[in-house]
């Protein structure tokens, strides 16, 4: 058995203050300096670590507050106060919601699972990952030794197209090719950002944090730089550019590269192979409604991984998009049904936003994800989308060190990891291999919707 | 020096004594002192000179007594405990007993920052009625503070001051049997307008049996014009002076207003000469000593008694 | 607690002047509780100083501490470590607090930013009152909580004087007369008996001593 | 001359009550203006600390303004109030290092101005420059 895949966390605090839940207002004028004060019974000490940011010209004592509401509650003069934080509100947009960056702003400073107070807060169903509900049947007690311990579940994955038969010599020698392979210990890479602060800071600190998690980082072919190139073993070159253009030595020492879909895909796979037989092609496709023809076909013609990656909101192009993880699960059944699926790895990307969708899209039939915003958000993006239009970025992300971001994203790759193992122990999966489609471990809305409602619609 | 006080003299024989006071200048000549001596000699009892009076360096208050002392006349020695500890004080009330002053008034003093040097240190060392409490046991048992013994002790007729107009109101009275109590033998009061509230202050003087302990003389300040009036009613903390004193003073000419002043004067202390337990008038003319005699005649106390005096 | 107003930035200055690199000092105790010299007074004055200089075309570094305590050596302990770096201690602590450091320290000028004021208490936010004056010999209990020695302008012990009306001092009429408080307090208490007594005068060796006053407290003590 | 034109630096303060888009609504005129306006929502006007207004002109700013809800109308009844004294307060301290008290402005909101705080921001800086450049930034 190989080592447990474990990740080192440490707490990395926000180099800004966060824009939390809700804000604490005190009035300094009405204090009368009473001795037994709230402030200082402050359970979280929060009144005692409040220290003007000189960036941001804020106290912050807001983003220590855990709203337990306790000096609020007894101050005898009622001199403070705490409102609903209408930045906090403003936050993101409708899919990247403030619940969902403040979530991930935590596990990445912590390394540690959120817990949501009182369980799931949300709607009973919603669009996109909240239509489907993950079944943990084999939760009857906490595993005794926790997630971490004795019970060694698997989260690695294979990025690479397999035989799905061997052929032997005459002299009983393996005599057909086998298709190179890269392991990943965690079935998630890293995937280029739909809009950033400009800056190779940004993009360092992704490879920074691949390198040190065992994974890959996608990285343009124009992005490629003396800074860059020492973690190229980690590195999923992106062939955005002319491909004659890449040097060869590069393409002999990368492991993975990625290359846009078209009709000399490939063509161009094969000339990259020929150069480094060792080397996995990606094939990043956009999805849509002729992308399950699409898929088999590459596949026919000796495709290796295909990369479906939808838009920031987990939708493809066109007038009635379809969300990721319909896509995917389209996909995957047709591959299944062509017996085609086993040959190829299918990364699904575009939308993943929390750990649980992670182990969701799996279960449509996605063998592993990329990420995109999560990765910025790990390093205090607000997804205010000011870089897009040019404007200086609010936290300076541009500027940011890749080696703190670097530890940010290990800490928000921990929690994921660690809630992918209660899932996959909740599930009694010990594989993360074995998620894979497993269909029946979920329920999707509008399959119980159609159940339902089945006998309605045929005497309508 | 065995002379007696005049006043005390005056009193204890049961005459309605009056004295007035005189202000030293703020200089040094003596000449101004034995002016007023002069025009008050005769005219009243003693002369009261105050001691640095609402904060103002002047000529000494001891010094000045000495001057009228050989003018032939009775002086007061006002001393306040603002501006010298109980060294001072009880080294300074041997002093005047030896320069043969005879009667003392012990006040606590107007505060510092009244003055013209409002940046001094005011002492405060003790109260006035300690102050009384000390110089009545300096001159009846001929013991200091602390208990040491003097050689020889003064020999001081002992004043105080009252004011019947200040608050809280139920307390002057019992303030001022305190001071009847530390060993003050006569009270000059604060000045007197508002001759209601004084013959109320009287009646409960009385009640106490106060008016037989101490002497008691009224005070008595001639107004100059209604803007003195007006002026002393909002600007003097505890002086009383009734609406009514006001419109009377507006009523008349302003060249006459001295005039109404005088009568004013001169009718408050017939009220207080037939008071039951007043025991005379103290007539404070402030930089106005030149109109006593005739505010003394007109109030039909002049020619004043003779007294034996050894 | 021990009450302080910060001094005028001039006069701080010149103190100042020959010296660039600052550590201002605040202290968490009485003079943070009086919004003198707590940590945001320290941030205040170390940022008009930093802001000062340069429009004067000067270079200072102004470094900003604050410690619990100034008067206690253990609390200025926490100073030992930057102090060598600085030129001088800007100090925000009070009269004892600015002692006690440059006790500690004595290579280092030590300079304070505040006037020690008073003794008193919060009477509302913003608005302190003096009420004691550490004369050593409290008379309280005789005189219904209330301090002649320290709120009669006179300090008298045997009454208030003519001056006082409708309640007020007559020095400073915003001031309630400590005696009408007096009179009032131990009217309503029943013990107007008290105030017929007369007060012998006070003992001021209590408070002025022979040099600095000391505290002695053998059980308190260590043995070397 | 505008004080844009007259080329100060401008940080305003405001309440994020007054706008809710304010995100949004401030972002052409940071485009436009870069790092010469600043912008720092407060939660309420109540907020500030004399210490954030001296900050302000210690990194670089001309003018400081500080937007509040209209008096009577402060979300938390009193912060606007509180607000008006702590910027008098702060007008004491710049006087004392010799920057005029007029450079910090407390600005109640009207109901004659937007409730868009860049459009508020663009007025503001319309106005006529009051000072010239803060002798700590020049120097």
């Amino acid at each position: 058995m190989p080592p447990k895949y474990h990740i080192e966390t440490s707490q990395a605090p926000n180099q800004y203050q966060k824009i939390t839940r809700s804000g604490i207002i005190a009035w300094e004028e009405g204090c009368l300096k009473c001795a037994r004060c709230v402030k200082k019974d402050c359970v979280y000490q929060v009144y005692e670590k409040r220290g003007l940011d000189d960036r941001q010209m804020l106290d912050s004592l807001d983003s220590a507050c855990m709203d337990c509401f306790r000096c609020v509650q007894n101050c005898p003069n009622r001199l403070i106060h705490k409102g609903l934080n209408p930045s906090y509100k403003a936050l993101g947009d409708h899919y990247w919601t403030p619940e969902i960056i403040s979530g991930l702003w935590f596990q990445a400073e912590s390394g540690r699972i959120p817990v949501s107070g009182a369980g799931y807060g949300g709607p009973f169903s919603g669009p996109g990952f909240d239509a489907m509900w993950t079944d943990m049947s084999e939760i009857v007690r906490p595993t005794r030794d926790g997630i971490h311990g004795r019970e060694y579940i698997s989260t690695t994955v294979d990025v690479g197209r397999k035989a799905m038969s061997i052929e032997f010599g005459p002299g009983g020698e393996i005599a057909s090719p086998a298709p190179p392979l890269v392991e990943i210990p965690l079935p998630v890479i890293f995937d280029m950002l739909p809009w950033s602060p400009p800056g190779d800071n940004i993009p360092l600190a992704f490879l920074y944090g691949a390198r040190a998690l065992g994974t890959f980082a996608v990285v343009r072919q124009s992005g490629i730089s003396p800074a860059t190139r020492e973690f190229l073993p980690h590195a999923i070159i992106y062939v955005d550019g002319n491909p004659g253009s890449l040097k060869e030595e590069l393409l002999s020492s990368a492991r993975i590269i990625e290359i846009p879909d078209g009709k000399d895909a490939i063509a161009l796979q094969q000339r990259f192979k020929s150069i480094n037989p060792a080397l996995v092609v990606m094939i990043r496709l956009r999805p849509g409604p002729k992308i399950t023809e699409r898929a088999l076909a590459l596949i026919e013609q000796g495709a290796e991984v295909l990369h479906l990656v939808a838009d920031e909101y987990g939708l493809e192009e066109g007038s009635e998009p379809l969300f990721i993880k319909e896509r995917v699960k389209e996909v995957h059944l047709h591959l299944v049904d062509k017996g085609a699926r086993d040959q190829v790895t299918i990364i699904g990307g575009g939308g993943i936003a929390m750990a649980e969708h992670m182990a969701k899209l799996i279960i449509c039939g996605a063998d592993a994800l990329s990420i995109d915003i999560p990765l910025l958000v790990a390093m205090e993006c607000r997804v205010c989308r000011r870089c897009k239009e040019g404007i200086a970025c609010p936290v300076e992300l541009d500027g940011v060190d890749p080696v703190w971001g670097s530890l940010r994203i290990a800490n928000l790759m921990a929690a994921w990891h660690s809630q992918l193992l209660e899932i996959l122990g909740a599930m009694g999966i010990r594989e993360a291999r074995r998620l894979r489609g497993e269909m029946g471990r979920a329920m999707f809305f509008e399959d119980l919707e159609r159940e339902i409602f089945a006998t309605m619609g045929k005497r309508g | 020096m065995k002379a007696e006080s005049n006043l005390k003299n005056v009193l204890t024989q049961h005459n309605f004594a009056v004295t007035a006071e005189c202000g030293p200048p703020k200089g040094a000549d003596p000449v101004v002192i034995q002016k007023k001596g002069d025009i008050l000699k005769g005219y009243v009892d003693s002369v009261n000179v105050t001691d640095n009076q609402t904060g103002v360096v002047r000529l000494s208050s001891m010094a000045a007594c000495a001057i009228l002392r050989q003018e032939g006349l009775d002086p007061v020695l006002q001393m306040v405990t603002r501006d010298r500890n109980r060294i001072a004080l009880q080294s300074d009330v041997l002093g005047a007993s030896s320069l043969g002053i005879r009667n003392i008034l012990c006040l606590s003093g107007d505060h510092q920052s009244f003055g013209n040097q409002p940046q001094a240190k005011g002492v405060f060392d003790i109260d006035s009625i300690q102050f009384i409490q000390a110089v009545r046991r300096m001159r009846d048992e001929g013991l200091i503070i602390g208990g040491e013994k003097l050689s020889e002790p003064p020999r001081l007729f002992i004043g105080a001051v009252a004011n019947p107009f200040a608050d809280p109101f139920d307390y002057r009275v019992v303030r001022l049997g305190k001071k009847a109590a530390a060993g003050a033998e006569f009270i000059q009061t604060q000045c007197i307008y508002n001759l209601k509230r004084f013959a109320e202050w009287i009646r409960q003087v009385r009640d106490r049996g106060l008016d037989r302990k101490v002497y008691i003389l009224g005070g008595v300040t001639p107004l100059k014009s209604a803007r003195m009036a007006e002026y002393m009613s909002r600007q003097v903390a505890g002086m009383d002076v009734p609406d009514n004193i006001i419109s009377r003073m507006k009523g008349v000419d302003p060249k006459d207003q001295r005039r109404e002043g005088i009568a004013i004067a001169v009718e408050t202390i017939m009220a207080l000469k037939y008071m039951e337990g007043v025991h005379g008038v103290h007539i404070m003319a402030i930089e106005w000593e030149d109109v006593v005699p005739q505010i003394v005649e007109e109030a039909g106390l002049y020619p004043r008694p003779e007294t034996s005096r050894e | 607690m021990i009450t302080a107003e910060r001094k005028p930035l001039a006069e701080i200055k010149a103190m100042l002047a020959p010296y660039r690199k600052i550590l201002v000092v605040g202290c968490g105790t009485c003079v943070a509780e009086c919004a003198s010299g707590g940590e945001k007074e320290v941030g205040l004055l170390a940022s008009a100083l930093r802001m000062d200089a340069q429009i004067e075309g000067r270079t200072i570094e102004a470094h900003e501490m604050t410690i619990d305590r100034q008067c206690v050596y253990e609390f200025i302990d926490k100073l030992t470590e930057a102090v060598g770096r600085y030129d001088v201690i800007l100090s925000l602590g009070c009269g004892a607090g600015v002692q006690a450091v440059a006790e500690v320290f004595p290579k280092t000028p030590v300079v304070p930013a505040l006037n020690t004021t008073f003794i008193g208490e919060t009477k509302e936010s913003g608005l302190w009152v003096e009420n004691c004056r550490a004369c050593g010999d409290c008379k309280l209990g005789y005189f219904a909580g209330v301090c002649p020695v320290t709120r009669c302008a006179k300090g008298l012990f045997n009454g208030p004087c003519g001056g006082s009306k409708n309640g007020a001092c007559e020095v400073d009429p915003d001031s309630p007369c400590a005696w009408q408080l007096i009179v009032e307090r131990l009217d309503s208490a029943g013990r107007s008996d008290l105030l017929e007594a007369i007060y012998p005068p006070a003992d001021w060796s209590k408070q002025q001593g022979k040099g600095p006053r000391k505290i002695v407290r053998e059980d308190q003590r260590s043995e070397s | 001359m505008d004080q844009i034109s007259a080329g100060l630096n401008i940080t305003i303060f405001f309440c994020r009550q007054l706008d809710i888009n304010q995100d949004k609504n401030r972002r052409a005129i940071e485009k436009e203006l870069g790092p010469r306006v600043r912008f720092f929502p407060l939660p309420c006007s109540g907020r500030i600390e004399p210490l954030h207004l001296l900050r302000a002109f210690e990194s670089g700013a001309d003018m400081v303004y500080l937007i509040a809800c209209p008096e009577g109308a402060c979300r938390y009844r009193e912060g606007n109030l509180r607000a008006k004294k702590r910027v008098q307060y702060a007008q004491k301290l710049i006087e004392e290092i010799g920057l005029e008290g007029a450079r910090i402005e407390l600005i109640n909101k009207t109901a004659a101005m937007p409730a868009n705080i860049g459009a508020i921001a663009k007025e503001l800086l319309a106005r006529d420059a009051k000072v010239s450049t803060s002798a700590v930034r020049s120097k």
